[in-house]
């Protein structure tokens, strides 16, 4: 395991303080609390429903109304529109991947503005991901499912966002293809980036992540060191009825 | 028990100068339930669509219980007795979990064009729905509005459905994506139940479901057909191990 | 006066257009109108008190003949003024007659009015599609402009209107060099002036109305269509002419019921008018006060409202007022009277707001009119 | 906005759907509910020509079934056709040249006016069923332009003058619609017909498909249903009760007119639908009773009916989509 | 008769660059907001008022007007877009139509009650005044001018959208709005100008109209439904199509106007019933 152990007291890039969240009139997330230092790669860990992507959307402003707080580098956001938040170097991978299927492949993964400099470059990408380099004349709305995961991460990558979100990144994926993530999901990790996650796939995350959060009912009910979590192992089935 | 229900021979579908699918010759044997697997793109949900007539082939004909459907609308195909289920989860989400079923089994009657007709003569039908939704756990949630159910309900009741057209031909795409575990082992036992009596066609990516399930296992690449056989025959395939399930599955 | 005025009181429901394709050379310049004639009437017959009413009926038929129906049945209207455009007319005359009530037609130009379509109780006193016609077609003739393009609004009141003047400009001598169907509505008028270029005919019959006759006006001008060619307008309001300017508009010819420059007393209504409203009257308008005022003396003179009366006394009595000379209504509702060919001045001969026409010809009445004895009116005893 | 097919689906009949469309056989207090109101409305109608003036009330039925006819095929099929002026118009002109120029009965005059609308509603729909959304109401607004441009240049149909002089008739050759009464009790009964027929297509199995077949089109076609035929047929049903409507108003009014093909009256009965609750059984009546109503009473006011109609329409799209009926409904549901 | 034919397709051209600029502005609306801007002829109409009031009232040029009506018109619709329009985004687009009816029935009103139905003359610019006599025909100059014009309009914003960054963030809003937020742009406040840019460009085409038709309250109604059968054959929401189909209806309605001018007003519509039997999703459209 590399990275930071949870509780040392590094650089704090996020804080999230008593979120809740809406969408219209239900209430989603009660009180959501988390923290995030600088260069650790955390999970949020739950069954379907949970609210582990409403998490994420809150933490952009994206849904219908949020409270609390979310402070991104020191900074609240709470009050600040998506555009402002994400130029705090965030970069979203959003659930159903939002790939713009009137734009080309191309076109899409020049499409988010720089949110800091120092992004990766496209070839650099291109050489990530090869099946891009191939369809990148292809509309997106044309690309497979795996073609279009690969695209949204790919995306957000060339912004130089130092704060990933990724909800559910191997979601119909084929094995080689989760591999390939998987490496470079380390890879990032290895060059600095901080990342949330959220997954399904136990086996994917496990050897990547630092710590896990376990969310259930839009509430975090437990948080699981990596160290801890051989330990866990069995708790941790059974909370998420694998 | 050697009697092919779907047939394609060299079946081909281009998108403005693209091969998404190039000659595949698919067979599948009646009662059998035949995995579809492969990479990303490779081209599986678009043979789905060529199946269906969702899309029109390039070149290549489909035969389904012996007859030509190459040239079939896709509403006659289903009524065939070729159904499929997408991707994306599909129900209606602003009906019933009961008039979902429902209007699946509404065709049977004949009456689907009958504007003048009382709703009363649909109630024939409650039993059967009911039915098929005690088959797939649902039957407490007849009044609930679909859009409303969690998603492995809604891939449930979208299997119902499915089943209520009683079709010969089940196409699954993906049926366990996006689903927690226990909605896996849920699926899964449904899907055996559901192959008793018909051919089941699927697209996974989940190799244990595949493993699990599936008699006979095709692999597409690229739109060609890379490999056919038995899950442990394919599976240790060098070409499908470098293609399709890397090093540590 | 002595009670045989129903219920006490006179009531006359002005029906227009108050906002639509005719409210400037109708609409509320109308019921102004006859406002100004119930004033100047007195506002009583003997104890019976005048009032005006107004509605817009939009230039919906079913709007108008609704209004009608009420009025007559629920507000005891006694008779109905101005109906500008025919489709409202049509509708509300069959309505009105059915329950013995006077419609007095000013806006509207239809033939019907006073052909097939004709009431015993209805007046059509303005204008129509034949006077115009013929007055434009035989005047332009005889003032020199022999040969004729015409282009048409590809309509049954466009295509009456170029038959009509085909018709009387063959009559008269003069010849038809062709013609080019537009559809109705158009705001280009472009190609088909262009059309008419090529023919080389002296006179371009502008056989349409309204916001046509005024883009095409404009777009000849535009196209220099003058001075080798000159316009005429088979159905121009001097309302039209102000909007489009003098600049572009000179030099066409049109004919017109009313003209308020014309003499003593139409200058005097007309300046009272202007007062009102800021506008000179519209033909249509000034004959809202002429049959208004017509309908008021009938009612006195018979000393009743009953329509039977006042329409005989109608007919009976010749009008001679600021706006109409000679003027007689026939059997068929159809008020003959002279009409006037018109010249629209060049910016420079204009000498105060409004100076815009010079009055070239007087078109006689038995001339303006169809004879009685062509009378497609079923009441007309041949 | 987004055209992802996944996304839930805006909806255009606003809080119509959910619970409005109770499965019918597990809510016998709903189907109370509705007999009321259905009593309610028969008897109102019984009533209505000794309170209100008769030709007003006969006008606004006509109307009201326009916009229940409407309704069938944007509330209950989610199609929004902008040309169905159309029918109405040319089913008045066909009921006209039945009755006044061939000279035969009143019922025959309905019959062709809706027959003709019938089989326009047919060819146009064979034409432009195939698109849907924005290009369904672009492609029917261009037909309709071009039945309006039809008619006013054919010769017979009297142009601007309108078609005038149609007579009321005998009904069955005896009673006489010349007289108010007799001719509202008559329009009344074809409004109720064709209103109970509306009702019925919604709940029928076929409206259950047509329901389906909104929800989720892709997933429709896979089980079976041929959609195309099924929009096909509640346009043409929708194009021939709005032919009755306008075949009836031609009788009531005994003309027909270029405005009635104009596409102000498409809009107009997009409005009624609208402000009535879209997606309601009652509420395009209600609508239809209150534009009809404004359009009275400003005639008497003089200038401003487009403009405060115009307002209108900014209102209810911006406070009340769910419409008058949409909106009361939503209150009785909230506080029970 | 061939050079009849000429003139005829000239003067085709020239209307149809009308239909191109307003069509343009419909596209790029409907495109990216997805709203069908029923008010399109209204914003015209006020477009051709404006520049008609101001000469009249306060007496700016024709040239002050070509540019300043525009913004007004812009900031007007960019005002409608954050107190209205903007409430029925992630609505079915159905009341974004009906929302633009009722707005051009308000607007077309108010002006006919304000300043009456017959409208008024706009006078051709003095420089622009006169015109050329071609071998087929008389050009006036100043129609020469407008089709230059609006040619350049067209194509400059087509390459905007096209061809450059900005248009790229357009169309990705018009799909995911939400999404493309969440990547750090700033969508509300692009849709807001582009239903402004449209506004302004119909203004334009009001303006530049002035000085040929009559200005009235209601000129703006009639030419609307046919620039909305423009962009329908064209391909909703296609630059390219609005444009070339523009252009090409002026075409062939110039031709009809010569050999069947009765049919001149419904051509549009027959060629769109023929066009969407052959191409459902028009000349320029994706099957979506
Ligand atoms: N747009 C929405 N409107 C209303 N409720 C929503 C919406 N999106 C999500 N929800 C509800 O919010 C809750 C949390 O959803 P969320 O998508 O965050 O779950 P998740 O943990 O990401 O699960 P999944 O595995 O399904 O992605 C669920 O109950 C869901 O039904
Ligand atoms: N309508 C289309 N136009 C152009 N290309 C298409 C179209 N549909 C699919 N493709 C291309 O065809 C290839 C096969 O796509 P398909 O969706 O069938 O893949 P798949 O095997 O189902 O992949 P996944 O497992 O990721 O869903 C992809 O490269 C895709 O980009
Ligand atoms: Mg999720
Ligand atoms: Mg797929």
């Amino acid at each position: 395991m590399t990275g930071v152990s949870a509780f040392t007291p590094s650089h704090e890039l996020l804080r999230v303080a008593g979120l809740h969240a809406f969408y219209g009139e239900s209430h989603v997330l009660h009180g959501i609390d988390l923290q995030v230092a600088k260069g650790e790669l955390v999970t949020l860990l739950g069954r379907n429903g949970s609210g582990r992507t409403t998490t994420l959307k809150a933490i952009l402003g994206l849904v219908g109304k949020r409270s609390g707080s979310v402070m991104v580098n020191g900074r609240e956001t709470i009050g600040l529109p998506p555009h402002r938040i994400v130029h705090l170097g965030l970069g979203y991978c959003p659930e159903e991947r939002g790939i713009f299927a009137s734009l080309t492949a191309e076109e899409n993964l020049l499409l988010p503005p720089p949110v800091t400099s120092g992004g990766m470059g496209v070839d650099e990408l291109y050489r990530m991901f090869p099946n891009l380099a191939e369809r990148r004349r292809s509309p997106g709305g044309r690309l497979s499912g795996g073609e279009q995961q690969m695209l949204a991460l790919a995306r957000i990558l060339r912004t130089g966002a130092r704060l990933l979100l990724l909800d559910e990144i191997t979601e119909g994926l084929a094995p080689v293809i989760v591999q390939a993530l998987g490496r470079a999901v380390r890879a990032l990790k290895e060059r600095g980036f901080t990342v949330v996650l959220v997954e399904q796939n136990f086996r994917f995350v496990a050897p990547l992540a630092d710590r896990h959060y376990l969310l259930e009912h839009g509430r975090i009910v437990d948080e699981i060191p990596a160290a801890a979590l051989e330990a866990r192992t069995e708790q941790l089935h059974r909370f998420l009825g694998l | 028990m050697d009697d092919v229900i779907l047939e394609t021979r060299r079946l081909t579908k281009e998108f403005a100068g693209f091969v998404a699918v190039s000659g595949v010759d698919l067979r599948v044997r009646r009662g059998a339930i035949h995995a579809l697997i492969g990479p990303n793109g490779a081209g599986k949900t678009t043979v789905f669509n060529l199946l269906t007539k969702f899309l029109e082939p390039t070149a290549g004909t489909i035969h389904f219980a012996g007859k030509d459907i190459t040239r079939t609308a896709p509403a006659a195909v289903a009524r065939m007795g070729v159904v499929r289920s997408f991707q994306i989860s599909a129900v209606f989400p602003n009906l019933s979990v009961l008039e979902n079923v429902r209007v699946a089994l509404q065709r049977t009657l004949g009456t689907a064009y009958h504007f003048w007709r009382s709703p009363r003569t649909l109630q024939v039908l409650d039993d059967r729905a009911l039915e098929l939704l005690e088959a797939v756990d649902l039957a407490a949630f007849r009044d609930t509005i679909a859009v409303e159910l969690p998603y492995g309900r809604k891939r449930a009741l979208e299997l119902a459905t499915t089943l209520a057209l009683d079709p010969e031909l089940v196409l699954l795409d993906e049926p366990t994506q996006g689903m927690g575990h226990e909605d896996v082992g849920r699926v899964v036992a449904l899907i055996r139940k559901v192959a008793a009596r018909r051919t089941v066609l699927m697209v996974e990516h989940n190799l244990s479901v595949v493993a699990d399930l599936c008699h006979r296992i095709t692999v597409l690449q690229r739109g060609s057909v890379l490999a056919e056989g038995p899950y442990d025959e394919v599976s240790r395939d060098p070409r499908v191990l470098e293609a399709y399930i890397g090093g540590a599955a | 006066a002595d009670g045989k005025i129903s219920d006490g009181i006179v009531k006359i429901g002005v029906l227009t257009d108050m906002t639509g394709a005719y409210s400037d050379l109708a609409g509320p310049g109308s019921l102004a109108a006859a406002q100004l004639a119930v004033e100047d009437f007195g506002g009583k017959i003997g104890n019976a008190k005048i009032v005006v009413v107004s509605a817009d009926h939009q230039n919906k038929p079913d709007v108008a003949s609704n209004i009608a129906r009420r009025w007559i049945d629920e507000e005891q209207v006694d008779v109905i003024v101005d109906l500008v455009s025919s489709s409202t007319a049509l509708a509300v005359m069959p309505v009105a007659a059915a329950k013995k009530r006077i419609t007095l037609l000013s806006g509207p130009g239809s033939d019907p009015i006073t052909g097939e379509k004709c009431t015993p109780y209805n007046v059509h006193y303005t204008y129509d599609t034949y006077a115009m016609a013929h007055g434009t077609g035989k005047a332009v003739v005889e003032t020199g402009g022999k040969s004729w393009f015409f282009i048409t609004a590809d309509y049954v009141f466009g295509r009456t209107l170029e038959e009509d003047t085909m018709s009387v400009v063959k009559a008269s001598g003069g010849k038809v060099l062709g013609n080019v169907r537009a559809p109705f509505p158009t705001t280009d008028f472009s190609s088909y002036l262009l059309q008419a270029q090529s023919s080389g005919a002296q006179i371009i019959g502008l056989a349409n109305a309204g916001a046509d006759t005024i883009n095409a006006i404009k777009q000849a001008h535009e196209f220099g269509v003058a001075p080798k060619q000159s316009l005429a307008g088979l159905l121009v309001f001097i309302s039209d002419i102000h909007s489009l300017g003098l600049d572009t508009a000179k030099g066409m010819y049109l004919t017109t019921a009313f003209y308020w420059d014309r003499d003593d007393a139409s200058r005097k209504f007309s300046k009272r008018f202007f007062e009102r409203t800021k506008r000179m009257p519209t033909m249509v308008q000034a004959g809202v006060y002429s049959e208004v005022m017509h309908y008021l003396n009938a009612i006195k003179a018979t000393g009743t409202d009953d329509a039977d009366a006042v329409m005989k006394s109608m007919r009976d009595t010749p009008v001679n007022d600021f706006f109409a000379k000679n003027g007689r209504i026939g059997p068929d509702g159809l008020h003959r009277h002279d009409m006037y060919l018109a010249e629209v001045k060049a910016p420079n001969e204009s000498k105060q707001p409004w100076d815009y026409y010079k009055i070239v010809k007087t078109i006689p009445a038995d001339q303006a009119f169809p004879p009685l004895s062509e009378s497609k009116c079923p009441l007309v005893k041949k | 906005m987004s055209r992802d097919p996944a996304a839930p689906r805006a909806d255009p009949a606003g809080g119509a759907r959910s619970g409005a469309t109770p499965s019918a056989t597990t809510e016998p207090l709903w189907r109370r509910r509705i007999f009321w109101a259905y009593a309610l409305m028969v008897v109102l109608g019984l009533v209505a020509p000794y309170v209100v003036y008769p030709d007003f009330a006969m006008n606004v039925l006509c109307l009201a079934l326009f916009a229940s006819a409407f309704n069938l095929l944007l509330g209950y099929a989610g199609l929004l056709s902008f040309g169905h002026a159309a029918f109405l118009g040319a089913a008045a002109y066909a009921a006209g040249v039945v009755t006044r120029d061939l000279g035969l009965p009143t019922e025959a005059g309905l019959l062709a006016g809706t027959a003709v609308a019938t089989l326009m509603g047919l060819v146009f729909g064979l034409l432009a069923i195939r698109r849907s959304g924005i290009y369904f109401a672009m492609i029917t607004l261009g037909f309709a332009q071009l039945v309006y441009f039809l008619a006013v240049q054919l010769p017979w149909t009297g142009g601007e003058d309108g078609f005038q002089g149609i007579p009321r008739g005998r009904l069955l050759g005896v009673v006489d619609l010349g007289h108010s009464f007799s001719m509202y009790y008559f329009t009344y009964a074809v409004f109720l017909g064709g209103f109970w027929l509306i009702h019925r297509t919604i709940d029928s199995p076929f409206g259950h498909v047509l329901r389906a077949i909104r929800e989720n089109e892709p997933r429709a076609v896979s089980l079976g249903y041929d959609v195309a035929r099924f929009k096909l047929l509640a346009f043409v049903l929708s194009a021939a009760l709005s032919g009755l409507a306008g075949s009836l108003r031609a009788i009531v009014n005994q003309f027909a007119a270029l405005p009635d093909l104009h596409w102000h009256t498409s809009g107009s009965v997009v409005l009624m639908t609208l402000l009535g609750g879209l997606g309601t059984v009652m509420g395009p009546s209600v609508g239809a009773l209150l534009v009809a109503s404004l359009e009275y009473k400003l005639a008497s006011f003089g200038s401003w009916v487009a403009v405060i109609t115009g307002a209108v329409f900014v209102a209810s799209v911006l406070a009340f989509r769910r419409g008058i009926v949409g909106e009361v409904r939503a209150l009785v549901k909230r506080s029970f | 008769m061939t050079q009849a034919l000429f003139g005829q397709l000239l003067l085709g051209l020239i209307n149809g660059s009308f239909y191109a600029l307003l069509s343009l502005g419909l596209a790029i609306i409907f495109g990216l907001l997805n709203v069908v801007n029923f008010a399109h002829g209204a914003l015209y109409m006020l477009g051709a008022f404006l520049a008609w009031i101001g000469l009249t009232r306060f007496g700016v040029s024709y040239w002050v007007a070509l540019i300043a009506v525009p913004l007004v018109v812009g900031a007007l619709a960019i005002g409608v877009e954050r107190t209205m329009l903007r409430r029925l985004y992630g609505l079915d687009n159905l009341y974004g139509l009906l929302l633009t009816f009722g707005l051009a029935l308000v607007a077309e009103g108010v002006f006919q009650n304000a300043y009456g139905i017959s409208g008024n003359s706009y006078p051709v610019p003095e420089a622009l005044r006169g015109g050329v006599r071609l071998s087929f025909m008389y050009l006036p100059l100043y129609r020469a001018w407008v089709v230059l014009v609006s040619v350049a309009v067209c194509f400059a914003s087509w390459f905007v959208i096209e061809r450059t960054r900005l248009g790229a963030y357009l169309r990705a809003g018009t799909e995911n709005p939400h999404l493309l937020q969440a990547f750090g742009v700033n969508v509300p406040l692009m849709f807001t100008i582009t239903y402004g840019y449209g506004a302004a460009l119909a203004a334009f085409a009001g303006v530049m109209a002035a000085p040929i038709y009559q200005v009235t309250p209601m000129m703006g109604s009639s030419i609307v439904i046919v620039v909305f059968a423009v962009v329908v054959i064209g391909g909703m929401g296609s630059i390219v199509g609005s444009i070339v189909t523009g252009l090409g209806l002026g075409l062939v309605e110039g031709l009809t106007k010569f050999f069947w001018p009765q049919a001149a007003s419904a051509v549009v519509f027959l060629v769109m019933a023929l066009v969407l039997l052959v191409r459902p999703a028009g000349l320029f459209g994706r099957e979506r």
